[in-house]
């Protein structure tokens, strides 16, 4: 299984992705990590080029949202009806409630949303929804 | 016309801001009131500065935060920029602030002060007349200084290196030492006008497992850069390690050197101060939790004896705070701040000559370096991996330095990569960790930066 | 049958409580569980333990207290006792209760231990398995520590001087050295039949500008006599003086010279542990100031190394608190006490040499008195003035010996009365303090009172 | 002005009664300090005994209410309508409404009662009151 990850927008939280790679890696999956401060388009391009199964997005600075409203009409340019879209860390900016912000990100075309979810409880999500898938 | 005059013209001609007025700019800091000038109240306060973070996109809600803040009596104000500006992308904080400024729900995580520009933001600094410190993260902080300056903020952190090794990822690093220069030049020019303006480093760098020494390094390091340049106030500052002793000894050691070698390298007439920082690293999701660690970094900085606190909220793991949120940590921490007296005094012979040792090997290696300027030798120094900070996202960082606790929480350096450090320093440190062999070193790593939660 | 059982028959044959079966109470205390034993706590932690303070009137919201507390993983419960109890008015004490139990309102400020009995109370106390701590302040404490130590408590405050100098007005101080002596003796009896009994003086007394030199003479000297009857675990305690280094210093000393006395008496196989209480004087209206100041506390409890630290809470300044503010004191505080690693050893020689000193120049006037007990030259020593504490309300205190704060907040003596220390000494105190001559000596003493508000 | 003033029932706070006396002494009252400890009967005798104007008293600890319900009965055993009845500090156990609470002492008998309020804002009232009177 292939992820592509990084940290979105102007972004330059770097600790979670660090240990993002490290748990993808012990869990089995081959990672590339695009590091911090990755637009949505270079993610596509990754996604694209190395056949992901799977792109896992980080914001921890409370920008996401200005960063990912345009992943819908992004994702119809390719095929990319088999690919995980998931997207975790802090997902707004000041105190959110995750009940609201949810299923603001799933519209924008996320399949798995993590709003200040650790990021191994959020792992474990993500081989549960890839074995049911298979 | 002189070549920083020239620089200057053009880099004011930003198509993100309105007319830039110099003669009009050096009018106003000539008589800007002494209350704006950190540096004035460093020299007449007995007293821990407190000075709280924080910023939000609109003009308003800056505002209406700096009247909460006051009602507490805030020592210095601060004056977060949002991330879009800190990378100088001008147009995204733009977009952001016009759609925040529309939906009520704030887009950005700070203030985007060049599209609000200097006429209406000094319009605030001077209402409150209480000094403003500049926060921001930006390699290339030419214009956001000029604009900060101009509105009446005579505090500008950062620094080529503390603003970039933790803040950015592939931004030119001797772009950033040349960009840097300007803004100390800008400084000293002022400082010459009125009060001095006060520069100071960016000690907390990626606020996890930093070695001391290498923040050490660092401050001192961007001190000499600014006080080269004729800046004449400047504060090195370092946060909260995890370990009490290694702040004291920290604040022992820095205090000693940043003098010495202000004095050794001629600048025996600036002042140093010293900041401390609230714990940097990722907080405690319970908000009572968040507050006693906050608590406990306050008594810390007093122990230590530091001129200027930098503190955080109970709101940290969530998000940016609400403006009462903020008011309360800053009630909070001058309430104990009040309370707590008979510090004692204290050192650790040992640590602080390990530490001390460590500092001057560094900077042995880097004043040795081949190169004429001081700037040239530390670039070279950090692409030698001589200066190397554990995660940093920036390319150019030679990322071999490993860190992790030892049973004290202090910070010790597991691998030294390329760190000019002797062996009898390296030996120090390597005979304080404990690894547990039934565990992998990752996961002990990982308990270090999880030591808050 | 000796004296001792005739005089327990008396006790506890008193009309208020039901009828006592001594077997069964030692059959009880023979097979209780390690877990209610302090003695066995301090053994095998090395963490600092906290204890709340707390007591409701009824049975059912002293349960649901505990529950709260267990929730947080509390190390040590409490059981504060009401204060008609304490006066030992058990009449006045079953009526409140009563009134208590029907209005749902509490009339009492404490568990009204006798009325409630040690059959009922020792199915909460072994439900809940963990060592509780009976906090009381009665001079004459038969009746209440053989219903204590018959219910599972197997902790005792107090003494016959910290429990009658802050506690009471006119009960007859000869007659409380010998209830007390009635209370060492059953405690080191049934130490036998178990682990120890722990016995705890209480070194806050009347809380207010105490002198460290007087604390420490009265914790080693009832520590002298708890250990002269036989007891095998006992702890020292004093509370937040102010400053800092008071703190350090008064906690370093006391360390050396309990240690020092118990082995000089022969006492070498006692245990003596040390216990800290957060700051137990005026607290200030604001709750979050509270907080800090606890917090503040905590990490002073660290620094110093105490074995048990005592908690308040942030409803201090306004009642008894509730179960939830209490949790939370709890919660917060262990939650500082894991955070804070890397404690620095501390000490500062020439307050440490004046304190010994005079706690050592009173002690030797002590045992200087021609009196032939222990107990009876520490009689004669008070109503000479040689021990005199301030603020308290009991008609044999002497009252000569006034305390100020100096400008690092530690208390200091102003005017010696009787005490017996030297020249060097008192002039030591004297030296470190700065009258404002522009004000009333009161006015200052006030402000050192209120120096938390 | 004749003041007796004491701690009220099996009370032992005695740091506001010292500083009570202090005040009332600076203000240029007669001080009859009975001290912590004392029950109302006592109180009432000693006012009886001096004549005094005003009896002030102090409870701490949480317990005035027990100790004062009686005081309309022994009030009524003699002559005491130009003595001022004054009651202070915290007046019951755990946090109480102001409003609820000064109401409750007044119908007890008392003239002025103040829960947690400064002892030096209450003596300034109580001067009020006494100019007020003359
Ligand atoms: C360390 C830190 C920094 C360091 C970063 C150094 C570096 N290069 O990495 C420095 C000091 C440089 C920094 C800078 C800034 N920061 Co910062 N920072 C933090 C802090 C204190 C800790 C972050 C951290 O390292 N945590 C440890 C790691 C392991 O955890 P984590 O990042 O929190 O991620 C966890 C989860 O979110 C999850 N996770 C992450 N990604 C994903 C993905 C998936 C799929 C899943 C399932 C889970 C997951 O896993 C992690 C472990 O549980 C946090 C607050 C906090 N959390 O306590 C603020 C915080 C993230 N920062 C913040 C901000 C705003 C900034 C700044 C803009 C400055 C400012 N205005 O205050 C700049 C950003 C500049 C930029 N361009 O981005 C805000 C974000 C605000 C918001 N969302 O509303 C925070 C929350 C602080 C705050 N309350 O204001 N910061
Ligand atoms: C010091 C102290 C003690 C010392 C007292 C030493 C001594 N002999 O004086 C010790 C440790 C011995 C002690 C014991 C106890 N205490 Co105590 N103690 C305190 C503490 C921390 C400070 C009191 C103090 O000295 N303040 C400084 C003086 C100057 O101010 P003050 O007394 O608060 O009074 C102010 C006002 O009330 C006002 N005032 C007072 N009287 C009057 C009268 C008038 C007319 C006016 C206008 C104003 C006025 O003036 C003062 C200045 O503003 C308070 C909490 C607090 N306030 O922070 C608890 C407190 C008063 N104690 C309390 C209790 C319950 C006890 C105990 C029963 C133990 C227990 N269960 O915790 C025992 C009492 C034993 C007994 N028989 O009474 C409770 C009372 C609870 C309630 N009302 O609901 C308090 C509020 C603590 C708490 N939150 O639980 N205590």
């Amino acid at each position: 299984m292939k992820v592509v990850t990084g940290v979105v927008g102007n972004d330059v939280h770097v600790v979670a992705n660090r240990l993002i790679e490290i748990s993808l890696k012990e869990r089995g999956f081959e990672v590339f990590n695009l590091g911090v401060n990755t637009y949505l388009e270079e993610f596509i391009d990754a996604v694209v080029e190395t056949r992901a199964d799977v792109l896992l997005i980080s914001s921890l600075n409370g920008e996401a949202e200005g960063w990912c409203r345009d992943l819908q009409s992004l994702k119809s340019n390719y095929d990319l009806k088999d690919v995980i879209f998931m997207i975790g860390g802090n997902l707004g900016v000041g105190e959110m409630n995750p009940a609201e912000i949810v299923p603001k990100f799933k519209d924008y075309g996320f399949d798995l949303v993590f709003h200040q979810v650790d990021l191994n409880e959020g792992l474990d999500v993500l081989e549960e929804y890839l074995g049911a898938r298979r | 016309m002189n070549l920083l005059a020239i620089e200057r013209d053009a880099i004011v001609g930003n198509e993100f801001i309105e007319n830039f007025d110099f003669a009009e700019v050096e009018e106003f800091i000539k008589n800007a009131s002494a209350n704006l000038f950190i540096s004035h109240k460093f020299k007449n306060s007995n007293e821990i500065l407190v000075q709280p973070r924080g910023g939000f996109p609109t003009y308003d809600k800056v505002f209406e935060l700096y009247e909460e803040f006051e009602k507490v009596k805030v020592d210095v104000l601060p004056l977060t920029i949002d991330s879009n500006t800190r990378l100088n992308d001008y147009e995204s904080a733009r977009k952001m602030l016009k759609l925040s400024e529309e939906s009520e729900m704030d887009m950005l995580n700070g203030y985007p002060l060049i599209n609000h520009g200097y006429r209406t933001t000094r319009r605030m600094i001077t209402h409150f007349d209480t000094p403003v410190s500049l926060r921001h993260g930006t390699p290339d902080a030419r214009l956001l200084v000029e604009v900060a300056l101009a509105s009446g903020i005579f505090e500008i952190e950062g620094g080529p290196i503390s603003y970039l090794l933790p803040y950015s990822k592939n931004f030119p690093l001797d772009k950033a030492f040349l960009y840097w220069k300007y803004v100390e030049k800008v400084c000293a020019k002022y400082s010459k006008l009125n009060l001095p303006i006060n520069r100071e480093s960016f000690g907390p760098l990626s606020a996890t497992l930093q070695p001391p020494a290498i923040v050490l390094v660092i401050q001192i390091l961007e001190m000499l850069l600014s006080l080269e340049e004729g800046v004449k106030s400047f504060s090195v500052s370092f946060s909260q390690t995890g370990s009490m002793n290694q702040d004291i000894v920290s604040s022992n050691v820095i205090k000693k050197l940043s003098r010495f070698y202000a004095d050794k390298f001629g600048h025996d007439d600036a002042t140093i101060n010293l900041v401390y920082h609230q714990w940097m690293g990722a907080f405690p999701r319970d908000k009572n939790f968040s507050e006693s660690l906050i608590n406990t970094s306050t008594v810390i900085a007093s122990i230590v004896g530091a001129d200027k606190i930098i503190t955080k909220t109970r709101d940290e793991a969530f998000g940016i705070p609400t403006k009462e949120a903020n008011a309360l940590t800053v009630a909070n921490t001058k309430y104990t701040l009040k309370i707590l007296k008979g510090i004692p005094k204290i050192s650790d012979e040992e640590e602080e000559e390990n530490l001390t040792n460590e500092v001057n090997e560094i900077l042995e290696a880097v004043f040795n370096d081949k190169a004429d300027t001081l700037w040239r030798k530390i670039f070279n120094s950090i692409k030698k991996g001589y200066i190397d900070i554990p995660f940093s996202p920036h390319i150019i960082n030679n990322n071999e330095v490993i860190t992790i606790r030892d049973k004290n929480f202090n910070i010790r350096i597991l691998e030294k990569g390329k760190l000019p450090i002797s062996k009898k320093s390296f030996d120090y440190e390597k005979s304080k960790i404990k690894l547990d062999k039934d565990r992998t070193v990752v996961d002990q790593i990982i308990d270090g930066i999880g030591i808050m939660l």
